[in-house]
């Protein structure tokens, strides 16, 4: 395998994300639909590569998602009234998401990842609710009431661009972040980091006998997936949606999301993601299209069954079938 | 001397699981420790590889004092490890847990990738794995896992191997193949090995220039292997007499 | 009493069990020998149902019990003292002697069984509300083979009982295995690494290596013979 | 073994292809629509009367699963039930001459903002809705109002009260439901005309956006009336125990208490009351009072409890109301609209203020289109503009911003049993019970009856 | 006043932790036999909040009668879930049980929502209420107060004097223990865990007599959340650990309001949760067995 065939694994994820771009183009009333899969396959992408690769179940991980939002809340209510600053101040916005969303991992890094198993899992919830009553208690940055700044936006931007950008230019960037988490993931998988994180999620202390450094890798992993969620927020709810709410940002239940995505494609995969928020935005938007109100009902038990019957996720399956045929070069 | 522990002393609460050893290894030595099950030996290897730190005592390795330090850093010196009971990372391919070992086990700690996957084919084929290299490790046999095994902990260039009961759950036919394989290896990559068993078996008698037995955490013997065979103190801790107190 | 027929068996993918056959005859004890990691405890923990046989046979007073669940072999009256004792630490060591009489079967003769247990081990008498996990090894040792005499077996099989214990206690240990056979008539099937006391105990022998039996005799047949030192000692 | 892998697949690749199946067919419908539509689009310029349009049609990403579901049911009951009269009663809406129907297509977005961007574009884009109604609360009214912005299609506001909505510049976003600052203005109004000592307030709020701008309000209104706020504290959404907040409440002996934010606050909010012994001579709870689930929960506790309500059964507003007032008159009447909502629902469930205003809506909807004289946003958006009205959910006006200002509130209260509207006085059903019976006296069967 | 206000507040918070110590030990239970955490947990009290609903509204029944009819119902519905899904899991990666037990708790949820709606709903069971000067006890909430005790130690009687107790404790200390034992150890893990969810389903129905309004198909959420922080404080494998937690959690939660509210400009409520959370985070920094817990050997 040289330099350049074992990035061929990519192919299928561009591959992938074309075809959404191009469906979400040219069918007409998809593009919204094509957001939102765009969005189940960033963030899954995004936690795949702490959850994934590490095996470390984060609980709080929409806490990071949170932080984003807020960097990109922050950057547009409190420098809209300067003047001529322009598109410059969506770029400070993502600079402060990315800012954030580390700091925040640095310091849930710091304590929990000395944890492991249901201990790191109750904690990461602890850090994500006491992050939210926090900022709701002390009144940090509006507390409870949030922020609502589409009028900013419109300030900054102009009310034409401002709606392509809430419409079109946002979930745009969410694609490119997406594809960016993917190349950084495969980027990962195939450098040192990679082999790193694939030894201590197999046996940590097998790992760290081999020389590595776990601590470090598991560290990295951590940051780059909180960042990485960072930016998601920053694009798909702060762009997106110009407002924030404390409960909504830290709603655990995009923690559960993010989990059944990675779980259904198949954890520390890298096409995992995307089948995996594809199978689940597609099948969420046509069940509460002809079945509205009992989707979940469906859902639940599907999710058991598929936990129960397949563990490794349909991309796990995948590889395993096709690992040495001219097929498996692609799927990783 | 590559490695040498002086009074290493270990315990949980107020068990002495090792106590006050003190052994040195030549390089490029075969040494076996032996000693009934729950002797110290699995925690004086952890003491070597680093899982636990000693209370008392130290230990020196290639005239560094890694007592402290923690397992990563002790690695790249050149100390590998086996399990008892192999422990590939079984999702990886043979090639890729081989991999790991030359790239953040070996001495010049930074080893792109490439290379690292190049010295893990050579490995491979040191060990006669080539037929499976890109079979994912979990769904070996026992013995390619053990293959695989020995193979990550030589592509980390070792100076020193410490292999848990290499021999432990293989058919006997297999083991003579592992006894001559790691007597040719070593000699040919002049690794100092040490190696545990619980008993000393023939395949150890055929190897081991020297053998220290553990019992009840301290050493009881350290001599060279017939001279260590004959001792009666050894016969004594295998099989007893009772009526001795 | 009990017939095992060319069972196999492992951990995962990995078997450690080659077919090996024993018989151990009622009323007798029978001692299995051959060091650490030849599947000795495999086999007992086969035997008794905690690992579940890949093949083979095994035949308790003429019955096949191969798969019945432990706690059905335990009512049969079938006990394993384990390797590592695997006590209730948090439990005084009457608590781990009443849950030894657990079955109803056992717990109808309990009062008779303690009595007995106290007989055989004194120090325990003493010692009833004491944790479990506080005690000396050897303390703890005891406790194991109590608590599975409470179960009121009539095979019962020994996981390296001497395992870390002084020579002292060694011996202590394999006096109470004599008395368990005669004066409660206990059918015995013993693991040691000890050979020397083992063999002088024991009824029949059988060395394990790698997973298959390599000898098997009386005591004076397997004393001294060739197979059991190169097992040992390899020489 | 391998088998046994190879079968799952085959189940997974079935699945997906399930997935896929089903995404494909309403997508291959799209481009017949399209073209259809855009036929329309051309006919239906603003003078000339849309002479091919067989229905007009509403969208709506209703919230029927998830945290709003309970709002959601009741506002896609109301909708149905207002369409069931414009259609089968009214005849449909007069557009170029002809009696066009409504029609109604929901989906449910789960209370989520994903899906509620996701099923817009589906309405805005592949429906070709003329109208989208907003989900139920102000974040997903919020959520949706970009796409409803680019696609320039007539975002209606029943579910989000925040007044916060109207100040970020949308073109096309009009509102039924009333802005939450003049939640509570009513009630004060009430209590300083009923009694003029009373004079020490306390307010007790959810944390929340909406809760909190419903607070702001009630504050400024107390002051410009002469309160003196004694108690001013909020406590977090999904609150299970606000013994404390009340215990400090008590200690600050308040006249009375205005307060509330959803519905199970509420009801926890009076029921801890109750147990606490906190007697004040009135209680106001937003969001949860008027519920009759309220008082099925609380019994006799609820008794002289009050509350805002945008809509109650029993108002009296009716045609001759109307005509008092000199307002136009449209819908059913009140016992109508309730007989609609029945049938729509398919179970014995009474419409409360969600229902009705989503139905207000497809109402004053109706009126504009019929005004412009077109299903084209612009002109219908400016109708709507123009337009006041009165229905039995009462005066519909909005401003320029699209907020709702021709909508009065009206003050609910419990007695016997009933929600009797006492406030304000012309929407009167009775009088109201002031001071409100204390719990004691409620615990020993004491209703809150309005005496002469 | 403040002093006064603490008070009544602590008094009332120590009532409260019994309940909130009661439903954390069916989760404590499950995670300490299985090792599983059960994340649909606030799932199943919310079944027993209906259950004492349905009990009151519909055919008159008294909560304090309900409590064992939803223990039962709670085992039932523990048994069928543990062969139907969770014995699949107990040797499977932490990920799949912690999604299998949120998709349990998903499902009861719909299935609620499908057969009753999710309309808030409340009952009145008016059983008078003792006047303390400093603070209102209502009758219903010391019954349920006593209720919660008794329960706790019931099953403190259970685990340690009757077979079935004690053979469950052994599966706790030591599994491979309590096969030598003859105990079965797989109907051990069954009981278990419908026991714990039995014990969950009971303490609904316990907390609608605490508060008996808000009965709704999400209600549970918020007490999950609790009950982990709960849970840890008792450490988390102790079922008695976790029913002193809930009062430590009770006493804190309450108590900490009225210091809170003294500072200015913050919202003391909000700042009550997001200290019992910290609390969380040093425990299990600290000490992650437990506040409470014994020291293992």
């Amino acid at each position: 395998m040289n330099r350049v065939t074992q990035y061929y694994p990519i192919l299928p994820v561009l591959l992938a994300y074309a075809i959404l771009f191009i469906v979400g183009q040219t069918v007409s009333g998809t593009w919204q639909l094509v957001a939102t899969l765009l969005f189940y396959c960033a963030m899954g992408q995004a936690f795949n590569i702490f959850l994934g690769m590490t095996g470390y179940v984060d609980f709080g991980y929409v806490a990071f998602m949170g932080m984003g939002t807020y960097g990109m809340a922050l950057a547009i209510t409190r420098l809209a009234h300067l003047p001529g600053l322009g598109a410059v101040v969506i770029v400070i916005g993502f600079g402060l998401a990315l800012l954030m969303a580390t700091l925040l991992s640095l310091a849930v890094g710091a304590v929990a990842l000395r944890l492991r198993g249901a201990y790191f899992a109750i904690a990461t919830i602890g850090v994500n609710e006491g992050f939210r009553f926090l900022i709701e208690g002390a009144r940090i940055w509006n507390g409870a009431e949030g922020m609502i700044f589409t009028a900013q936006l419109v300030n900054i931007v102009g009310s034409e661009r401002a709606s392509r950008l809430m419409t079109y230019w946002a979930d745009v960037m969410v694609l490119a972040i997406a594809v960016l988490a993917a190349a950084v993931t495969l980027f990962y998988m195939r450098n040192r980091v990679g082999y790193a994180l694939t030894a201590l999620r197999e046996d940590e202390d097998a790992a760290k006998v081999m020389g590595i450094n776990v601590t470090k890798y598991k560290i990295i992993a951590f940051i780059t997936s909180a960042c990485f969620a960072g930016l998601v927020g920053a694009a798909s709810w702060a762009l997106k949606t110009p407002y924030v709410f404390p409960p909504e940002v830290f709603e655990i239940h995009y923690t559960v999301e993010a989990i059944i995505i990675v779980m259904l494609g198949g954890a520390g995969t890298l096409l995992g993601p995307i089948v995996g928020g594809l199978i689940y935005g597609i099948s969420k938007y046509y069940l509460s299209i002809f079945l509205p109100g009992l989707q979940l009902l469906v859902f639940a038990p599907i999710i058991i069954v598929i936990i129960v019957m397949f563990p490794e996720g349909v991309v796990g399956v995948l590889k395993n079938r096709t690992r040495n045929t001219a097929l498996g070069r692609f799927i990783i | 001397m590559l490695l040498k522990l002086d009074n290493v002393t270990k315990r949980f609460g107020g068990l002495v699981a090792v106590d006050h050893v003190s052994l040195e290894i030549e390089r490029g030595q075969f040494v076996g420790i032996a000693g009934p099950n729950g002797s110290g030996k699995t925690t004086l290897f952890n003491c070597i590889s680093g899982v636990y730190f000693p209370e008392e005592g130290q230990i020196v390795f290639d005239d560094i004092d890694i007592t402290r330090m923690p397992p990563y850093k002790r690695a790249p010196l050149g100390i590998g490890r086996t399990f008892q009971i192999p422990r590939p990372f079984s999702s990886a391919t043979v090639r890729e847990n081989v991999a790991v070992g030359a790239m953040f086990g070996t001495m010049s700690g930074q080893i792109s990738v490439q290379e690292s996957l190049k010295m893990a084919d050579h490995t491979i084929e040191l060990v006669g794995l080539q037929a499976h290299r890109d079979k994912a490790a979990g769904s070996l046999t026992p013995v390619e896992k053990k293959m695989t095994e020995i193979a990550r902990a030589l592509a980390m260039k070792p100076k020193l191997l410490l292999m848990d009961e290499a021999m432990a759950g293989m058919h006997p036919n297999d083991i003579d193949e592992m006894v001559a394989f790691i007597k040719r290896i070593a000699r040919q990559e002049k690794i100092a090995i040490v190696a545990m068993v619980e008993h000393i078996m023939r395949a150890l008698v055929n190897m081991a220039e020297k053998v220290i037995v553990l019992h009840q955490g301290a050493k009881l013997v350290d001599a060279p292997t017939q001279e260590a065979l004959a001792d009666p103190r050894v016969i004594e801790v295998y099989l007893g007499h009772p009526k001795e107190t | 009493m009990l017939n095992v027929k060319r069972v196999e068996s492992g951990y995962g993918s990995m078997q450690v069990l080659w077919q090996p056959s024993i018989q151990v005859k009622k009323g007798s004890i029978t001692s299995l020998l051959g060091p650490n990691g030849v599947g000795k405890s495999t086999l007992l923990n086969t035997i008794f149902g905690s690992i579940e046989p890949w093949g083979g046979e095994v035949y308790y007073e003429e019955e096949n019990v191969t798969r019945v669940p432990t706690h059905k072999k335990v009512e049969m009256g079938i006990a394993l003292v384990p390797e590592g004792k695997h006590l209730f630490s948090n439990m005084t060591v009457y608590e781990n002697l009443s849950m030894g009489a657990y079955l109803k079967r056992a717990l109808a003769h309990k009062e008779e069984s303690l009595e007995l247990v106290y007989t055989l081990f004194p120090r325990l008498k003493e010692r009833t509300q004491q944790l479990a996990g506080s005690m000396s090894g050897g303390e703890q040792q005891m406790v194991t083979i109590a608590r599975a005499l409470m179960t009121r077996p009539r095979l019962i099989m020994l996981d390296e009982p001497s395992q870390g214990l002084a020579p002292k206690l060694v011996r202590e240990v394999f006096e109470t295995i004599q008395k368990m056979k005669e004066e409660i008539g206990l059918t015995i099937l013993l693991i040691e690494q000890n050979a020397e006391a083992s063999l002088e105990a024991a009824d029949f022998v059988y060395v394990m290596h790698e997973g298959i039996i390599k000898a098997q005799g009386t005591p004076d047949q397997i004393k001294g013979s060739a197979e059991i030192r190169e097992a040992f000692l390899g020489i | 073994m391998n088998l046994r892998v190879f079968k799952r697949l085959m189940l997974i690749v079935a699945a997906v292809g399930f997935v896929l199946i089903g995404c494909q067919k309403p997508e291959s419908k799209a481009p017949e629509k399209k073209a259809e539509t855009a036929a329309e689009k051309t006919a239906a310029a603003p003078d000339k009367p849309a002479a091919g349009l067989d229905k007009i049609l509403i969208g709506h990403p209703a919230c029927l699963s998830g945290k709003y579901a309970k709002a959601g049911e009741q506002a896609v009951g109301g909708i149905k039930a207002a369409l069931d009269w414009v259609n089968n009663t009214y005849g449909g809406v007069t557009l170029g001459g002809r009696k066009v129907p409504l029609e109604y297509i929901y989906y449910d977005c789960e209370s989520a903002k994903e899906a509620v961007t996701s099923l817009i574009g589906r309405l805005a884009m592949s429906d070709k809705v003329h109208v989208v109604f907003s989900p139920y609360s102000s974040g997903l009214t919020l959520r949706g109002a970009p796409v409803t912005e680019a696609n320039k299609i007539l975002y209606m506001d029943h579910g989000g009260a925040s007044n916060a909505i109207f100040r970020q510049g949308f073109k096309y976003i009009v509102q039924t439901i009333g802005p939450a600052t003049s939640y509570h203005q009513g009630t004060l109004n009430m209590i300083k005309a009923t009694d003029p000592a009373a004079k020490k307030v306390a307010l007790a709020y959810e944390d929340s956006e909406f809760a909190k701008m419903v607070m702001e309000g009630a504050r400024e209104h107390a002051r410009k009336l002469g309160f003196e706020i004694v108690f001013e504290r909020t406590y977090p959404k999904g609150v299970t125990d606000l013994t404390p907040l009340l215990s400090a409440l008590k200690a600050s002996n308040p006249d009375f208490i205005l307060g509330g934010g959803h519905f199970e606050d509420g009801q926890l909010f009076n029921r801890q009351m109750a147990d606490l012994g906190i007697d004040t001579k009135a209680l106001s709870l937003i969001a949860a009072a008027t519920l009759p689930a309220f008082y099925e929960a609380l019994t006799n506790m609820a008794e002289g409890v009050m509350g805002p309500s945008h809509w109650e059964y029993g108002v009296k507003y009716s045609e001759r109301e109307a005509k008092k007032v000199g307002l136009q008159w449209i819908g059913p009447s009140q016992d109508e609209f309730v007989a609609l909502f029945k049938k729509a629902v398919g179970k014995e469930m009474i419409p409360d203020y969600h229902a009705a205003e989503a139905a207000a809506q497809v109402l004053a909807y109706t009126l504009a289109v019929e005004k412009a004289n077109s299903v084209e946003v612009d002109p219908v958006r400016a109708a709507l503009g123009d337009l006041t009205f009165m229905s039995f959910y009462g005066g519909w006006d909005v401003d320029d911003t699209g907020m709702q200002v021709g909508h009065t509130m009206v003050d609910v209260q419990w007695q016997n049993g009933e929600r009797v509207i006492v406030w304000p006085p012309e929407a009167q059903t009775g009088k109201p019970v002031y001071p409100m019976p204390t719990f004691a006296e409620k615990a020993q069967g004491k209703k809150a009856i309005a005496g002469m | 006043m403040v002093v006064e206000q603490m008070a009544g507040n602590l008094i009332q918070g120590l009532v409260l932790g019994a309940v909130y110590g009661m439903a954390t030990m069916g989760l404590s239970l499950i995670f300490g036999v299985l090792k599983v955490v059960n994340v649909g947990h606030g799932a199943f009290i919310m079944v027993g909040a209906f259950i004492a609903l349905l009990l009151f509204n519909t055919l008159g029944i008294n909560p304090v009668l309900a409590v064992p009819l939803a223990f039962l119902f709670g085992l039932g519905l523990g048994l069928l879930f543990y062969y139907s899904v969770m014995q699949r899991l107990i040797k499977a990666p932490e990920l799949a049980t912690l999604l299998a037990t949120f998709s349990l708790g998903l499902l009861l949820q719909e299935v609620v929502k499908l057969l009753f709606g999710s309309e808030y709903r409340g009952y009145n069971w008016a059983v008078g209420k003792i006047d303390l000067g400093i603070t209102v006890l209502p009758m219903s909430k010391l019954y349920a107060c006593a209720g919660s005790a008794l329960i706790a130690v019931l099953l403190y009687l259970w685990f340690n004097k009757t077979r079935a107790g004690s053979a469950m404790r052994s599966v706790v200390e030591d599994s491979e223990g309590a096969r030598v034992c003859g105990v079965n150890v797989g109907a051990a893990y069954a009981l278990s865990f419908s026991l714990g969810i039995g014990l969950t389903v009971a303490s609904g129905v316990l907390l609608t007599m605490f508060i008996p309004v808000g009965i709704n198909p999400y209600m549970g959420g918020h007490y999950t959340l609790k009950a982990f922080v709960i849970a840890v404080l008792g450490g988390l494998a102790s079922p008695y650990g976790a029913f002193f937690g809930g009062l430590v959690f009770g006493l804190l939660e309450n108590g900490s309001y009225t210091l809170f509210a003294l500072i200015p400009g913050v919202e003391p409520f909000a700042l009550t949760r997001f200290f019992s959370f910290l609390m969380l985070l040093i425990i299990l920094l600290i000490r992650p067995t437990g506040l409470l817990s014994e020291k293992r050997t």
